[in-house]
C-alpha cells in the first residue's frame, strides 16, 4: 500500500506539443481518486506516467517515498487494467491470470492456490479453461482484473475499466470495483471520461482538461461548487443549463437577464462579488434538478413550453424553451406534459454565475490548480 | 417484375462467377486433367499415338536413378533455401519491429529483390558470380582469398543457386513476418512489461506463439513456391554442372521437353501435384489460430 | 405515413433463430421503440422492413400492401445506421444530398430545393459547420448526426432508425431527444427505432416493443413498461431503475402466506396475497423491488430483515447503497444511508410498504403486483 | 488512449523554465540499437548490390567490362550498350530488344485487364454473398497459385499447339490468368470486405439499384486497393519468365526470356544485357516502390493485412 504524489509533472511530446502541465497531486494511501476528463485532456498520459509507459518530460513521482522516474514498469510494483482489457489472445483465463506469477518464477503449487483464491472473488472458477475469445465483455474485464489483483500490487492504475461494456454491464462492474478496492484497502487512480462513473465510485475526483487540472474534491464539492464553466459542464446528468446574459440592477436588487429569462440573485456571497464586477456579461449555471416545472404559474415563476419530454421512471426531464433559450428541468414521476405546452419553471436560489472571460467561478477567483 | 428478371437476380452470383470459371476450366482443368491422362499413357512430345500402359510411367520414374536423384536435389534444394530464408528474414523482421528511425526507407531496399524477376536476378548474380570478370571474385582475391567458380564448379553450384533464391525470397519472409509482428497490438506487450516479464519472457510468451500462424503461413507460401521453382535453375545452371542442381521441377521439364516422354513428365508432375497438395494440407491447418 | 404490420416475420442464420414469429403493428404516425439488449434482433428486424434481409417467414405489410414482392429501392423508407455507413468519398453536404440524388428522384428536388433541406436539417443537427468536411475528418457523434441528416432529408413513408444517438455527449443527447420527437410528430412519419438505452426508448417512444432473443416480450407504451413489466426479463433489463430481483419462496406460516427470502420469513401485503393464494403453497417465485422503493434502516425493524453493505456509489441525491444478502446484492437508494456508510454495516431491509412485483420462477412471467399502498 | 492535445503548443520560453528528466539508457541498449543499424545497412547494401553491379555494366565501355579488375564506381562510362538494346532490328547482336520488351508489354496489359474483368465479380461475390462453397472457391483460387507450373504448362503446350494459341499475345494473356487471377480474386475480395455492406444497403435505402451502387459507391472506394492489385498484377506477369519461355518462341517471347539471349555463342554481352535487364526492371520495381504499401497484403493473397 503506498500513496502516489505527482510533482510539478510536465508531459511534452516532440519537444511542443503539451500533454499535460504543472501536475501536482497526492494520491493518498487507500485513496480511490479518479481522473476525469474528455478525450485528450491528458488524463491517461498521467496514469501512464505513472505506470511507467510514458517518459516523463519534467518533475518527479512517487510511489510510496521512491522517486519512480527511472524505474522500469515491472520494477514499480503496480498492476494495471485496461480499457481494451489487454488479455493475451492465445493463453486460457487461468494462463492469463497465472502470467505475471510465472513471470516471476513462483512454484505452480502457489499459482494454482493464488489463481484460484483470485478466480473466486471475481467469480471466474467455472471459465479457467476458456479462452478469452470466448469471453463476453463482462468476463474478460473481469479476467484483466484478476490478473491485477493477483498480484497483490501497492497501487492498481484503471483504464477505462469498463468503458465497453453495455450499461447492465457497467452498472454491475461498478459496484465489483467498488467493493473489491474497500475491502482490498489497495490505493488505486483510476481514469475514466465518463462523469457518472467518476461521481460514483471515487473518493476524491480529478477534473482535467488540456492538459490542466480544472478541479479536485469530492464528488460532492464538484456538485455542488464547480470550479469554472469546464468543471460545470462536464459534471452532472442531465448536464446543468448554462446561460450566458447580463446583471442587471431592478427596483434595488440585482438581476440576472438573458433573451428570454430574468432571475434575481440572492446569495449574499455572490451578490458581494458580482456588484463588484465592471463588466456586466456574466454566464449562469443552474442544475436541472435545480428547476421545477409546474403547471400553474406562481409568484416567481418563469413561463416557458415544453420543447422535450422524458419520462425516466422516478423522474422526468422536460426540456422546455423559454424565450430563446432551451433548458432542461427535472420533474417527479407523476409530471406528463404534452410537446409545445406551457408551463412555469420555478428556479432554486441555487445558482453559479461564471465570469465571461476567465470561465471561472466568481466564487472561486481564477487560481489555477485547486487543491 | 418479369419472372425472368427475378431469375436472373437470383442467380446474380453464379452469373458474376461465370465467365471466371470458364477460363479457369480451360487453363487449369483441363490440362490438369490431360496431364492425369497422359501419366498413364507412352505419349511423346512429337507423336500425336499413344496407348494407355496404366501406371508404367510411374513404376518407370520410381525405380530410375534420375529421379530419386532429383527428389535428392529438390529435398536439399528446399530445405536449406527455405530454413535460411526463415531464420534470415525472421531475424530481419524482429530488427525491423523495434523503434527504429527510416523503417519505411529500410522496408523499400529489402523489398527490391522480391520485384526483380528471378529469371532476370539469376542473370545479374550470374555475372556478379562469374569467375574472370565478376566483382564477388575480385572483392574475396583482394582479401586474399581465392574463389571458385561458383555456378560451374560442382561443389558450389547447388549452394549458389540456394543464395540466389535466398537473395530473393527472404525479403518476402522478412516482410511478412514484420507484418505480422506489427499486427500484434503495442498493448500487448505494455501489459506484459507491467506484469512484470523481461524482454526474453516477453518474446517466448507472448510474440512467438501470437506469429505461429504467420510464421506457418510464410512457410507454406515458401515451401510450394519453392518446390514449384524453375526461372533461377533454368538461367544461373541449366540444372548442372552435370546434373548437381537437376531439380524435379527441372527434371520434369527435360523429360518432357529435352526427352520427349509426355507421359513421363506427366507423372513428375502429378507425383510433384501430390506433394504440394500433402505440404498445402499439412500447414493450412496450422495457420488458422487455434485459439479463435 | 404508413402503417407498419409485421406478421410472424422469422428470419434465421443457419440453424439460429435470430428472429421468430415476430409480430406487431405500427400505426400511422406513430413511433415504436425496438428495445432489447444487443444482439436481440433489432437490427436484423429493421433490415428485414428495409428489405435488405430476406424474410425466412411470415410476412411485412406497409398499409396492407405486402412487400414480399418489393425491392428495397422501391419501399420508400429511409434509414439510418448504426455504424453510420457514410459514403467515405462524399462531403457531408454530398453525403446529406445523396437520397435525393440518385436516378429515379434526379430532376426531381432543384438544386435549391436541395440545398434549402440541407441548412435546414443541417441547423436542426448542429452540424452547419461540417457540411464541406469529409467523414473521415469528423468524430464519431458528428458523423452519426450526418447520418441522421442523410435520413431525415427525406420524407419517406418510413423511417427506421438504429441506434441513431448512441455516440451523442450528454448535452446533445437531450436536445435530439427533443428535436428527433418534434420533427417527427410534425411531419407525422411512422418511425421505428432501435435502441438498447431504456433512457432512449422512454424518451422517444409512443409504444415499446421489447425484444429479446428474437422474439417479442411485450408491447406497451413507456408508462405500461415501467409500471407492469411482464416477465423478468423487461422489469430488470438496462436503465437506471434497474428492479431488483430476488429468487424466493412461497410458504404458510399460521395460515397466512409468507414470502422465504434469503432464509427470512416476509409478511406480504392484502392483495398480494389475495391473489396468491390461488397458486401453490411451496412454489419458487421471484419478486422484483426496484431501489428506492425499499425501507431501509440501521437498526434492527418490525418486518425487517438484515443484509450488509456491499458497495456505495453516489448518485444524485442519495447514495446508491448494494446491499448483500446471503449471496443476494440488493440495491437501495435511501434517506437514511449516506455515502460515507462502511462496507460490511448491517443494514435491515423492508418489503412491507414497497411496490412489489412477483414473478413466476418456472415462465419468469409476472403474476402480480401490489399497488404500494400500505396494507 | 489519450495522445497529446491538438493546439496546445508550448512556448519556447516556457519550456526553457523546465528542468528536463533525463531518461536513462543502458550501455547494453545503446549498443543494440547500433547493431541493429548495422545489420540493417549491410542488408540493404546487399539487397542492391546485383541492381548496383548491374548499372554500372550497363555503362561501361567493353574495356572495363571485360576486366580482371572490374570497378564499382570511378570507371569510364558509354552509352554504346544502350545505343545496342534500342537498335531494334538494326541489333549487332541480332536481339531485337524494343519488340521484346513491346511483347512484355502485349501480354501484360490486356492479362492484368483480362484478370480485373473476370475476377472483380467473383471477389465481390465473395466478400458478399454467403454460400456453402465458399470455403472451397476460396481455396480453389488459392491453389491456382500453388500448382506445380509444369503440371499445367506441358498439356497446355500440347493444346496450344492444336488450337493456334502457341506463340500468341492471346495465348499468353490466357495462360497469366494462373497467376493474376488467384490474385486479383483473392486479394479484391479483401478489399470489397472492407467496406462495410451498410454501405451499400444505405444507398439502395435510398433508392438506388444494384449496378449503380456498384458503379457509384463500391467502385470509388476500392480504386486504390483495385489499382495496387493491378500493379501487382503487373508486376507477376511482366517478371514472367517460365510461360513465355515454354509457350512462346522466337521473335514473340517477352523480355525477361529475350534478356537470356546475350548469352551468345560467342560468349556473353555483358554490357547490352544488362543495359536490357535495367530497361526491364526500373519500371517494374517503381511500380513495387508505388505500391508497397499493400505489398504484404498482396504476396499473401490477402491472408495477411500488412
Amino acid at each position: 500500500m503506498s500513496s502516489i504524489t505527482f510533482q510539478k509533472i510536465w508531459k511534452i511530446y516532440n519537444k511542443k506539443v503539451l500533454a499535460v502541465r504543472d501536475l501536482n497531486l497526492v494520491c493518498q494511501d487507500h485513496e480511490f481518486l479518479a481522473l476525469l476528463g474528455p478525450s485528450g485532456c491528458g488524463k491517461t498520459t498521467s496514469l501512464r506516467m505513472v505506470a511507467g509507459l510514458e517518459g516523463i518530460t519534467a518533475g518527479e513521482i512517487k510511489i510510496g517515498d521512491k522517486v519512480v522516474n527511472d524505474l522500469r514498469p515491472r520494477e514499480r510494483d503496480i498492476a494495471m487494467v485496461y480499457e481494451s482489457y489487454g488479455l493475451y489472445p492465445h493463453l486460457s483465463v487461468y494462463d492469463n491470470i497465472a502470467f505475471p506469477l510465472r513471470v516471476r518464477h513462483i512454484a505452480d503449487e502457489e499459482i494454482k492456490r493464488r489463481v484460484g483464491r483470485v478466480s473466486e472473488i471475481v467469480d471466474l472458477q467455472d471459465i479457467l479453461g476458456r479462452f478469452p475469445s470466448e469471453l463476453g465483455d463482462g468476463q474478460k474485464q473481469r479476467v484483466s482484473i484478476a490478473r491485477a489483483i493477483v498480484r497483490e500490487p501497492a497501487v492498481f492504475l484503471f483504464d477505462e475499466p469498463i468503458s465497453h461494456l453495455d450499461e447492465t454491464l457497467r452498472r454491475r462492474m461498478r459496484k465489483e470495483i467498488k467493493h473489491l478496492q474497500s475491502t482490498l484497502g489497495t490505493t488505486m487512480i483510476y481514469v475514466t471520461h465518463d462523469q457518472i462513473e467518476a461521481m460514483a465510485m471515487a473518493d476524491r475526483i480529478v477534473v482535467m482538461d488540456q492538459g490542466v487540472v480544472q478541479q479536485v474534491g469530492t464528488p460532492e464539492d464538484l456538485f455542488d461548487s464547480p470550479a469554472n464553466l469546464f468543471c460545470a459542464g462536464f459534471i452532472g446528468e442531465p448536464p446543468m443549463n448554462i446561460v450566458t446574459g447580463k446583471l442587471v440592477r431592478e427596483a434595488e436588487r440585482l438581476m440576472f437577464q438573458s433573451n428570454g429569462l430574468k432571475l434575481s440573485v440572492t446569495n449574499p456571497a455572490q451578490i458581494q462579488i458580482l456588484e463588484t464586477m465592471r463588466n456586466p456579461d456574466i454566464v449562469l449555471g443552474i442544475r436541472p434538478s435545480h428547476v421545477a416545472p409546474k403547471v400553474e404559474a406562481t409568484a416567481t415563476s418563469v413561463p416557458a413550453e415544453v420543447y422535450g419530454f422524458e419520462p425516466h421512471g422516478d423522474y422526468n426531464i422536460v426540456t422546455c424553451k423559454v424565450g430563446a433559450e432551451v433548458l432542461l428541468a427535472v420533474s417527479g414521476s407523476d409530471f406528463f406534459p404534452d410537446l409545445g405546452q406551457p408551463i412555469h419553471l420555478e428556479f432554486s436560489s441555487n445558482l453559479h454565475f461564471f465570469d465571461v472571460n476567465t470561465k471561472w467561478n466568481v466564487l472561486k477567483g481564477q487560481g489555477a490548480n485547486h487543491g | 417484375m418479369t419472372t425472368f428478371m427475378k431469375r436472373l437476380q437470383a442467380n446474380v452470383p453464379t452469373l458474376l462467377a461465370l465467365p471466371s470459371i470458364i477460363l479457369v476450366m480451360m487453363i487449369a482443368i483441363y490440362p490438369i486433367l490431360y496431364a492425369f491422362y497422359t501419366s498413364m499413357t507412352d505419349q511423346l512430345l512429337n507423336q500425336s499415338k499413344s496407348n494407355f500402359i496404366w501406371f508404367g510411367n510411374y513404376v518407370n520414374i520410381f525405380t530410375s536413378r534420375v529421379f530419386w536423384h532429383a527428389v535428392g536435389v529438390s529435398v536439399k534444394y528446399v530445405a536449406l533455401a527455405v530454413g535460411i530464408e526463415m531464420l534470415l528474414g525472421f531475424g530481419l523482421a524482429l530488427l525491423m519491429n523495434g523503434a527504429l528511425r527510416g523503417r519505411s526507407l529500410f522496408r523499400i531496399l529489402i523489398l527490391l529483390p522480391l520485384m526483380l524477376p528471378p529469371a532476370t536476378g539469376a542473370m545479374m548474380w550470374a555475372s556478379l558470380l562469374d569467375p574472370s570478370l565478376g566483382w564477388v571474385n575480385y572483392a574475396l582475391l583482394q582479401i586474399g582469398i581465392h574463389a571458385p567458380a561458383w555456378l560451374s564448379d560442382s561443389g558450389t553450384a547447388l549452394y549458389s543457386v540456394v543464395g540466389i533464391d535466398v537473395y530473393h525470397f527472404t525479403p518476402f519472409v522478412a516482410l511478412i513476418l514484420l507484418a505480422g509482428l506489427q499486427s500484434i497490438p503495442r498493448l500487448q506487450y505494455e501489459v506484459a512489461e507491467v506484469d512484470g516479464a523481461n524482454a526474453w519472457q516477453v518474446f517466448r510468451l507472448v510474440t512467438l506463439p501470437q506469429l505461429m500462424p504467420t510464421i506457418f503461413l510464410v512457410l507454406l507460401f515458401r515451401l510450394v513456391l519453392c518446390i514449384n521453382g524453375y526461372d533461377v535453375i533454368n538461367v544461373a545452371t541449366k540444372g548442372g554442372p552435370g546434373d548437381v542442381t537437376t531439380t524435379l521441377s527441372f527434371q520434369a521439364s527435360v523429360t518432357g521437353y529435352r526427352n520427349m516422354l509426355l507421359g513421363q513428365a506427366g507423372a513428375y508432375s502429378i507425383f510433384m501435384f501430390f506433394v504440394v497438395l500433402f505440404i498445402s494440407k499439412k500447414l493450412f491447418n496450422r495457420v488458422t489460430r487455434s485459439w479463435i | 405515413m404508413a402503417e407498419v404490420r409485421l406478421d410472424g416475420v422469422t428470419k434465421r442464420y443457419g440453424k439460429n433463430e435470430a428472429v421468430s414469429e415476430m409480430s406487431w403493428t405500427a400505426n400511422p404516425g406513430e413511433l415504436v421503440v425496438l428495445f432489447g439488449p444487443a444482439g436481440a434482433g433489432k437490427t436484423t428486424t429493421l433490415k428485414m422492413i428495409a428489405g435488405l434481409e430476406p424474410l425466412d417467414g411470415g410476412d411485412i405489410y406497409f398499409d396492407s400492401q405486402s412487400l414480399r414482392e418489393v425491392d428495397t429501392a422501391d419501399r420508400n423508407v429511409a434509414m439510418a445506421f448504426e455504424n453510420y455507413a457514410l459514403y467515405p468519398h462524399l462531403t457531408v453536404y454530398e453525403n446529406i444530398a445523396f437520397p435525393l440524388m440518385v436516378p429515379g428522384k434526379k430532376n426531381q428536388f432543384s438544386k435549391e430545393e436541395i440545398s434549402r433541406r440541407i441548412s435546414e436539417i443541417a441547423a436542426v443537427l448542429q452540424i452547419e459547420m461540417l457540411l464541406k468536411r469529409m467523414p473521415q475528418e469528423l468524430s464519431g457523434g458528428q458523423r452519426q448526426r450526418v447520418a441522421l441528416g442523410r435520413c431525415l432529408v427525406r420524407e419517406p413513408a418510413v423511417t427506421l432508425l438504429d441506434e441513431p444517438i448512441a455516440h451523442l455527449d450528454a448535452k446533445l443527447r437531450h436536445r435530439m431527444y427533443a428535436e428527433l420527437k418534434r420533427i417527427q410528430r410534425q411531419r407525422g412519419t411512422t418511425t421505428i427505432y432501435a435502441t438498447p438505452a431504456q433512457t432512449e426508448a422512454m424518451a422517444m417512444a409512443d409504444r415499446i416493443v421489447v425484444i429479446f432473443n428474437g422474439k417479442v416480450q411485450q408491447i406497451g407504451t413507456p408508462r405500461e413498461l415501467y409500471e407492469r413489466p411482464v416477465s423478468v426479463n423487461v422489469a430488470k433489463f438496462g436503465g437506471e431503475q434497474t428492479m431488483n430481483i430476488m429468487p424466493a419462496k412461497l410458504i404458510t406460516e399460521g395460515g397466512s402466506l409468507r414470502f422465504l427470502l434469503a432464509g427470512n420469513h416476509l409478511p406480504m401485503q392484502n392483495n398480494v396475497e389475495a391473489d396468491l393464494k390461488a397458486s401453490q403453497v411451496g412454489q419458487d417465485i421471484i419478486i422484483g423491488v426496484r431501489p428506492p422503493d425499499m425501507t431501509c434502516s440501521l437498526a434492527p425493524i418490525e418486518g425487517g430483515f438484515p443484509a450488509e453493505v456491499y458497495a456505495v456509489e453516489h448518485s444524485g441525491r442519495h447514495p446508491l447503497v448494494t446491499l448483500k444478502l446471503g449471496e443476494q446484492l440488493i440495491e437501495v437508494i435511501s434517506g437514511v444511508l449516506s455515502s460515507g456508510v462502511q462496507v460490511g454495516t448491517p443494514i435491515w431491509l423492508s418489503l412491507a410498504n414497497c411496490r412489489l412485483y412477483v414473478f413466476d420462477a418456472v415462465t419468469s412471467q409476472l403474476v402480480v403486483t401490489s399497488n404500494g399502498q400500505p396494507a | 488512449m489519450d495522445t497529446a492535445i491538438e493546439g496546445v503548443v508550448l512556448s519556447d520560453a516556457e519550456r526553457a523554465g523546465l528542468e528536463i528528466h533525463k531518461e536513462v539508457v543502458s550501455p547494453a541498449d545503446r549498443v543494440g540499437k547500433a547493431l541493429t543499424y548495422v545489420v540493417l545497412i549491410a542488408y540493404s547494401l546487399f539487397s542492391i548490390l546485383p541492381i548496383y553491379w548491374t548499372a554500372t555494366l550497363a555503362f561501361k565501355a567493353e574495356s572495363e567490362i571485360y576486366t580482371k579488375t572490374p570497378k564499382l564506381w570511378g570507371f569510364a562510362t558509354t552509352m554504346d550498350n544502350w545505343r545496342e538494346v534500342f537498335a531494334g532490328p538494326a541489333s549487332i547482336v541480332g536481339v531485337d530488344f524494343v519488340h521484346a520488351i513491346r511483347n512484355s508489354f502485349f501480354v501484360t496489359v490486356p492479362s492484368v485487364l483480362l484478370a480485373l474483368a473476370l475476377g472483380m465479380p467473383v471477389a465481390y461475390v465473395l466478400a458478399r454473398y454467403n454460400f456453402k462453397a465458399k470455403g472451397d472457391v476460396h481455396f480453389f483460387y488459392l491453389s491456382l497459385y500453388f500448382m506445380p507450373p509444369l503440371l499445367i504448362l506441358i498439356p497446355l503446350f500440347v493444346l496450344y499447339n492444336k488450337i493456334h494459341l502457341y506463340n500468341t499475345y492471346l495465348g499468353m494473356a490466357l495462360v497469366m490468368q494462373l497467376i493474376t487471377l488467384p490474385l486479383v480474386v483473392l486479394i479484391m475480395r479483401g478489399f470489397f470486405e472492407d467496406i462495410p455492406v451498410e454501405i451499400e444497403q444505405s444507398a439502395r435505402v435510398d433508392g438506388a439499384r444494384g449496378p449503380w451502387v456498384f458503379w457509384r459507391i463500391i467502385l470509388p472506394l476500392v480504386v486504390p486497393g483495385m489499382m495496387a492489385t493491378a500493379f501487382l498484377c503487373t508486376i507477376f506477369s511482366w517478371n514472367n519468365y517460365l510461360f513465355s519461355y515454354l509457350l512462346t518462341s522466337g521473335e514473340n517471347q517477352t523480355a525477361v526470356v529475350r534478356i537470356t539471349l546475350y548469352r551468345t555463342f560467342t560468349g556473353i554481352m555483358w554490357g547490352p544485357m544488362s543495359a536490357a535487364i535495367l530497361l526491364t526492371i526500373v519500371p517494374v520495381l517503381l511500380l513495387a516502390i508505388a505500391i508497397q504499401k499493400y505489398i504484404v497484403r498482396g504476396l499473401t493473397l490477402g491472408a495477411v493485412k500488412g
